[in-house]
């Protein structure tokens, strides 16, 4: 169970303070898929890197299972945006890397890694190099990656953003899947509105700068779900409509102060009236 | 809206029969196979289909970079390319948006938006600027004009881009998945930006895309590809009324039309993610 | 189903029609003809220049001091045969190679030092950054007086000229891994030295090649100019023992000028072909970097 | 302005879209912001009616309620104390979409749009120098966070920056690790040479030695910062350098140029260029001064051969690194194949062609330096080939350290100029590094 307490993380010092994150508190419950969505270029990764340790808060704390987060940890494991396999390595190099870091034995790093192959659909890539394979593949050697390791906390910042839209369905069905026969505490970052609805059991939507938790939503449809049945009701339907209302403010308020605040806002508003 | 639905009187593309085979290494591999398609003037038609299927080999093709082995394609009559000249004449009544972008890094957004009528000299420089100027403005990029586009932001850019093809006042904007780099909520606000554009201009749009429910909200028509090698498999009449706005994505008309296309799309990309296929 | 298409019949004979793989050779056909007739030009200009009192009354200012591409021919036929013309290959070879390789073996773990203890990089790298840009050859009066006998010094001097580019490509190399990569590591449990020897290394392996590259080609260019100026230029006490670069010297001051061309035209081969051996090295340690 | 007044300017700063408005902004609108009471149950407007008021919530609650045609099955959302309501349907589209009412007694800030924007643009038009700059940026450590980095900077900000990276350098310890450095350096060498008088380092001249003659009126060997003659040394090989690599520059960029661009003369002139690449410049020392009358002529071949290659190659490399989307956009723009040249092909290959100067710069000293030594009259490198003949050993050193500094001080003009020149990389460099 992670509790975050009133969070502040700003960047530089002075006059050049930029505060990230501010006074952002919540908890993600155990073996519960929780999803964070918010404009981008908010913060998100910000969190991201300060739960799993890569970074200290500024101001407030960090605990897991009461216990303070100090730096990083095979049961907090991260799926970046970018791809972050080892160029060097083979896709099975990459996956033994782990255990074999912790000083595993090398009999059972291999049958791990081989169930783990299997089940990811990348056994005929195995010997291949990271450059040599598709953006799916490479998400997939990196989910692969990270599983073998076994941690409490799985933490996926927009791990399919890079794909194209066609690819990204198939990842997140293969990932729901997934992480159905394995419950684990999911961490996942997303802008895209039909992603979080589909996975999050916890939806936290975060406001623009600096960035809090502006609403939790419940998304409490049934499980498993299926991505082409899950729009069909109306509540999953409704909850959309209540985070994109939500998420529409959040964003156009990063895109009017991405643009010279008020002013553009209000070239926006004049041309509204002229057209109208 | 006062400005939306003029029927626009140019931009009607006809490709019919189109062939096209690559040849990397001798391995001659067929990328276009017989492809006909109609887009009415004025209409915004949504090409969707699998990575690497083919589907920028035809925008090659219709904006002239790269040449047909058969079948031809024609804009308002006007053969294009054909039996006779295999490759089309690049020019600014075809313009292309690129999927990473190509705005000049070096040049600030308004040099980059007056580049085009400066360039082919229809305008002297400082009238093309103060177009450009006008164009910026009335697309909401005012102050933009001196920042250089690695400056910027992706979502701007993609919007200043779409002003410098509009300052050629071309026939037909050629679209290939400009969109994809962005995270979904800017992809929402470029959205509105390109349909308010269109409602402003009532230009043709061909617009490339892998995504099925951007392909729906933004299109006229929706045009499902096969896997490589491409050609028309579905095509659908999207019947939701223009001017649209983020609320029409959770509408039950729009779930409906994304049910009657998902199964198409998703055997397709079956296929391709089956062939291996590198995303492009 | 094979990732190349079956092409149905119709389209079989429209393929072969349009000559589709012919018209690449013919690409590189039409390049190879254009190389030729430069190079025909080339020797054209340098014959009739050279050999120009007698062709064309009087004589082209610059050029006609030069020896004919046919005398340089002549005097090549002739070293081939002398062994002390391979012996000067051999000894430039084992300058360099001496050079090149203390270059190597210092240069990177000098490099792989600062890129990782930040202790030893503010304490180093700014007295490294203060010699560099002094050019290795100013090294050369300097290093005849350090060391005890003129082959070591010559072999400091070609040290210098590679070192620097090691170490600066070393650093570059190291300074851009994607840190990523290094907190995925860390947060799977990996030790900093297990870090080192499986992500550092091998990340900086690229740079490491690119540097010994361009270090080679600059031994090349040291190891000629030490010959000349400790060998002849510089007071010739004692006369460093052959080399390339003292074959030239000695051809010039001999007054046989072919030979200096000949001289000239061997360096320039051994300087390619020991590039072209860094390449095809550089291209074995990285397999990674091959695309499918 | 009355202190309620003070109040509501504090609710209107904190909500968005207000909290990025300069103050004299705020002043104005919260004097001018109207207060009204909303009983419970009271709509405080209708859906469809035209929006052109902004309302922030002082007290209570507000629910607003989505209603018509496309929004069937959306939830409503509650509106908390200090937040603002209404301004989004003022600019997604001109009628209200929701319909709001308040679930208990409230007091709302109601403020007109129009009036908003008229106060705004006046305030804005009254200080247009002074930017409005909202940072957006993450991780920018050092640079001011500015969303754009305008080229209106002001100066006082320039100067902030660079007394605050001075400020942030003196507490790491970076300097006082320099200083031990430096110190262990020279001290190394004066221990070596002068007082523990090493067996290879007895020759060698000392430090104090150097640094005497450097510096002295009258030195003992006639070369010292206050002697003429040093100076002379200094300017001639400048000038050779100059000369070649102005030289170099003019023919090898357009030679590069025209290597990367147009595929007939990269047929006929590349084969013949790598034939010649290979050969170290220092190779044509003989030939070049056998060819070449005078002692002047062959310094300055050898010199401007050396970073004639240097600085084509690299121009080529530069041409073929451009994004060929950007040629099909230029020719799709309308551009000719001479306007494609002066538009694409320069500007693109600009970063490359600099990385080249800079490395034909170090070159050119390198080839300067041997070939002064080897025939050259003045210059450092003669002086230093001089001063090992005759014995002077810390001239020797002087003229070292000198062609150091002199070396260093060229390339950095070259990384100057380069950046002047390219302001759009630089700003995006300095972009990349506070993104």
């Amino acid at each position: 169970m992670i509790e975050l307490r009133n969070i502040h993380k700003s960047y530089g010092v002075g006059r050049f303070a930029t505060t990230i994150i501010d006074d952002c508190s919540f908890v993600l419950e155990r073996n519960k898929f929780n999803v964070i969505i918010g404009p981008s270029g908010v913060g998100k990764s910000t969190l991201i890197r300060l739960i799993a340790g890569f970074e200290k808060p500024t101001r407030g704390e960090i605990l897991i299972d009461g216990r303070q987060v100090t730096g990083p940890d095979h049961n907090r494991l991260v799926v970046f945006q970018e791809s972050a396999l080892f160029p060097w390595m083979t896709t099975q190099e990459n996956i033994h890397y782990g255990p074999s870091a912790r000083g595993e034995r090398r009999g059972d790093i291999a049958a791990k890694a081989d169930l783990l192959l299997e089940k990811v659909g990348l056994r005929a890539a195995a010997r291949r190099y990271p450059a040599q394979l598709s953006g799916g593949m490479q998400r997939r050697a990196e989910l692969a990656r990270a599983l073998i390791n076994n941690p409490e906390i799985m933490i996926l910042d927009e791990p399919f953003r890079g794909l194209d839209a066609m690819t990204r369905k198939l990842m997140l069905d293969y990932y729901a899947r997934l992480s159905e026969d394995s419950p684990r505490t999911n961490l996942f970052v997303t802008t895209d509105i039909d992603e979080a609805i589909f996975l999050a059991d916890r939806l936290f939507v975060m406001t623009y700068r600096p960035m809090k938790v502006r609403a939790v939503i419940d998304v409490d449809l049934p499980r498993p779900r299926s991505l082409n049945t899950v729009f069909d009701d109306d509540h999953a339907n409704a909850l959309k409509m209540e985070a994109l209302s939500l998420l529409h403010e959040e964003a156009m308020k990063a895109f009017t102060s991405g643009s010279k605040a008020a002013a553009d806002f209000i070239e926006a508003y004049r041309k509204r009236i002229a057209t109208a | 809206m006062s400005a939306a639905l003029n029927p626009a009187r140019r931009g009607a593309l006809t490709i019919d029969n189109a062939v096209k085979i690559y040849d990397p290494e001798g391995a001659r591999v067929l990328a276009v196979d017989h492809c006909s398609l109609h887009i009415p003037a004025g209409e915004i038609c949504m090409i969707v289909g699998p990575s690497g299927c083919g589907k920028t080999t035809l925008l090659n093709a219709i904006a002239g970079f790269h040449d047909l082995d058969e079948g031809s394609i024609h804009l308002d009559g006007r053969m294009l390319c054909g039996p006779g000249r295999p490759k089309a004449e690049v020019g600014p009544d075809r313009i292309v948006v690129f999927q990473n972008g190509a705005l000049f890094p070096w040049k600030t957004n308004l040099d980059n938006v007056a580049f085009g009528p400066m360039v082919q000299k229809r305008l002297s420089r400082a009238a093309a600027r103060d177009k450009a100027r006008q164009l910026m403005a009335e697309a909401g990029l005012s102050g933009y004009e001196n920042s250089y586009p690695g400056e910027i932001s992706s979502g701007l850019r993609r919007r200043v881009e779409i002003v410098r093809a509009l300052m050629n006042d071309p026939t037909i904007l050629l679209l290939d998945e400009p969109y994809r780099a962005l995270d979904a909520l800017t992809k929402s606000v470029m959205h509105e930006a390109l349909l308010e554009t269109y409602y402003r201009t009532g230009i043709t749009i061909f617009f490339i895309t892998h995504d099925l429910e951007e392909a729906i909200f933004l299109g006229h028509r929706v045009v499902i590809m096969t896997s490589r090698p491409c050609r028309p498999k579905l095509i659908m009449d999207v019947d939701i009324p223009h001017p649209r706005d983020y609320t029409v994505l959770t509408s039950k008309r729009f779930r409906e039309l994304v049910h009657a296309t998902e199964a198409a799309v998703h055997e397709e990309a079956l296929k391709s993610f089956a062939l291996g296929e590198k995303e492009g | 189903m094979n990732s190349e298409q079956i092409l149905p019949v119709s389209h079989r004979d429209l393929a072969a029609r349009r000559g589709a793989s012919p018209w690449r050779m013919l690409a590189r056909f039409r390049r190879y003809r254009r190389a030729c007739m430069s190079f025909a030009i080339f020797l054209g200009i340098w014959q009739l220049g050279t050999t120009g009192k007698s062709w064309l009354g009087h004589p082209i200012p610059i050029l006609c001091q030069a020896p004919s591409p046919g005398a340089v021919l002549a005097a090549w036929g002739q070293l081939v045969l002398e062994p002390a013309y391979w012996q000067s290959w051999y000894l430039s070879f084992t300058r360099v190679a001496l050079g090149f390789l203390a270059a190597a073996s210092v240069g990177i773990p000098f490099g792989l030092m600062i890129a990782i203890s930040p202790l030893f990089r503010g304490m180093i790298f700014p007295v490294f950054e203060l010699l560099r840009p002094i050019p290795p050859l100013a090294w050369v009066p300097a290093s005849i007086i350090f060391w005890p006998t003129q082959e070591l010094s010559i072999d400091f001097v070609i040290f210098l000229g590679a070192f620097y580019t090691i170490v600066i490509n070393v650093v570059g190399g190291a300074a851009n891994i994607d840190a990523r990569l290094i907190q995925a590591a860390r947060s799977m449990g990996g030790s900093r030295w297990n870090i080192f020897r499986r992500l550092v290394l091998p990340g900086v392996i690229p740079s490491i090649c690119v540097g010994l590259e361009t270090g080679i080609g600059i031994t090349w260019e040291v190891v000629v100019a030490a010959e000349m100026i400790s060998g002849g230029g510089a007071g010739g006490s004692g006369g460093a023992s052959g080399g390339l670069g003292f074959f030239i010297w000695n051809s010039y001051i001999g007054g046989s000028y072919p030979d200096i061309v000949v001289g000239m035209i061997s360096i320039g081969i051994a300087g390619y072909l020991s590039s072209a051996a860094m390449r095809f090295a550089a291209s074995k340690a990285t397999p990674w970097l091959r695309e499918r | 302005m009355s202190d309620t007044a003070l109040s509501i300017r504090e609710i209107i700063a904190h909500s968005a879209p207000f909290d990025h408005l300069p103050d004299a902004v705020l002043d104005r609108l919260a004097a001018e912001a109207e207060e009204i009471s909303v009983a419970a149950g009271e709509a405080v407007y209708e859906s469809g009616t035209a929006s052109d008021d902004i309302y922030v919530l002082r007290e209570g609650m507000v629910r607003l309620e989505p209603s018509g045609p496309a929004s069937a099955g959306a939830s409503s959302r509650d509106i908390r104390p200090s937040d603002a309501f209404g301004w989004t349907a003022l600019s997604s589209s001109a009628a209200r979409r929701e319909r709001a009412v308040a679930t208990m007694p409230s007091r709302l800030l109601l403020i007109s749009g129009t009036r908003f924007i008229a106060i705004s643009e006046s305030v804005r038009a009254a200080q247009t120098k002074q930017e409005v700059d909202v940072p957006a940026a993450p991780l920018a450590t050092l640079l001011p966070e500015t969303d754009t980095f305008r080229r209106q900077q002001n100066v006082s900000d320039s100067l902030d920056i660079f007394a605050f990276r001075v400020a942030q350098w003196f507490k790491s310890p970076k300097p006082y690790l320099l200083l031990l450095g430096y110190a262990l350096f020279l001290g190394s060498w004066y221990l070596a040479v002068q007082v523990w008088k090493l067996p290879r380092f007895a020759q060698m001249p000392g430090l104090t030695d150097v640094v005497q003659e450097w510096t002295s009126r009258n030195p003992v060997y006639g070369v010292s910062i206050f002697t003429p003659v040093y100076y002379e040394h200094i300017f001639v090989s400048l000038r050779r350098i100059a000369v070649a690599f102005t030289c170099a520059t003019l023919i090898g960029v357009p030679v590069g140029l025209f290597l990367g661009w147009s595929k007939t003369f990269k047929d006929y002139v590349f084969p013949l260029f790598e034939l010649l690449r290979p050969i170290p410049p220092l190779a044509w020392v003989p030939l070049a001064i056998v060819m070449l009358p005078g002692s002047e002529l062959p310094v300055l071949y050898l010199t401007f051969l050396a970073s004639f290659f240097a600085t084509a190659l690299n121009t080529m490399l530069g041409v073929r690194s451009i994004d060929p989307t950007y040629f099909q956009a230029a020719n799709c723009l309308g551009a000719s194949r001479a306007q494609v040249f002066w538009h694409v092909v320069v500007p693109g290959s600009m970063p490359f062609i600099f990385t080249g100067l800079q490395i034909s710069m170090g070159v050119a000293w390198f080839s300067l330096v041997a070939a002064e030594m080897v025939s050259g009259q003045f210059g450092l490198g003669y002086l230093i080939n001089t001063s090992y003949t005759t014995v002077q050993y810390p001239t020797m050193v002087i003229a070292m350290l000198t062609l150091g500094i002199v070396g260093y001080a060229s390339s950095a003009l070259v990384r100057l100029a380069g950046n002047w020149l390219m302001s759009w990389r630089t700003r995006q460099l300095a972009l990349d590094g506070a993104r």
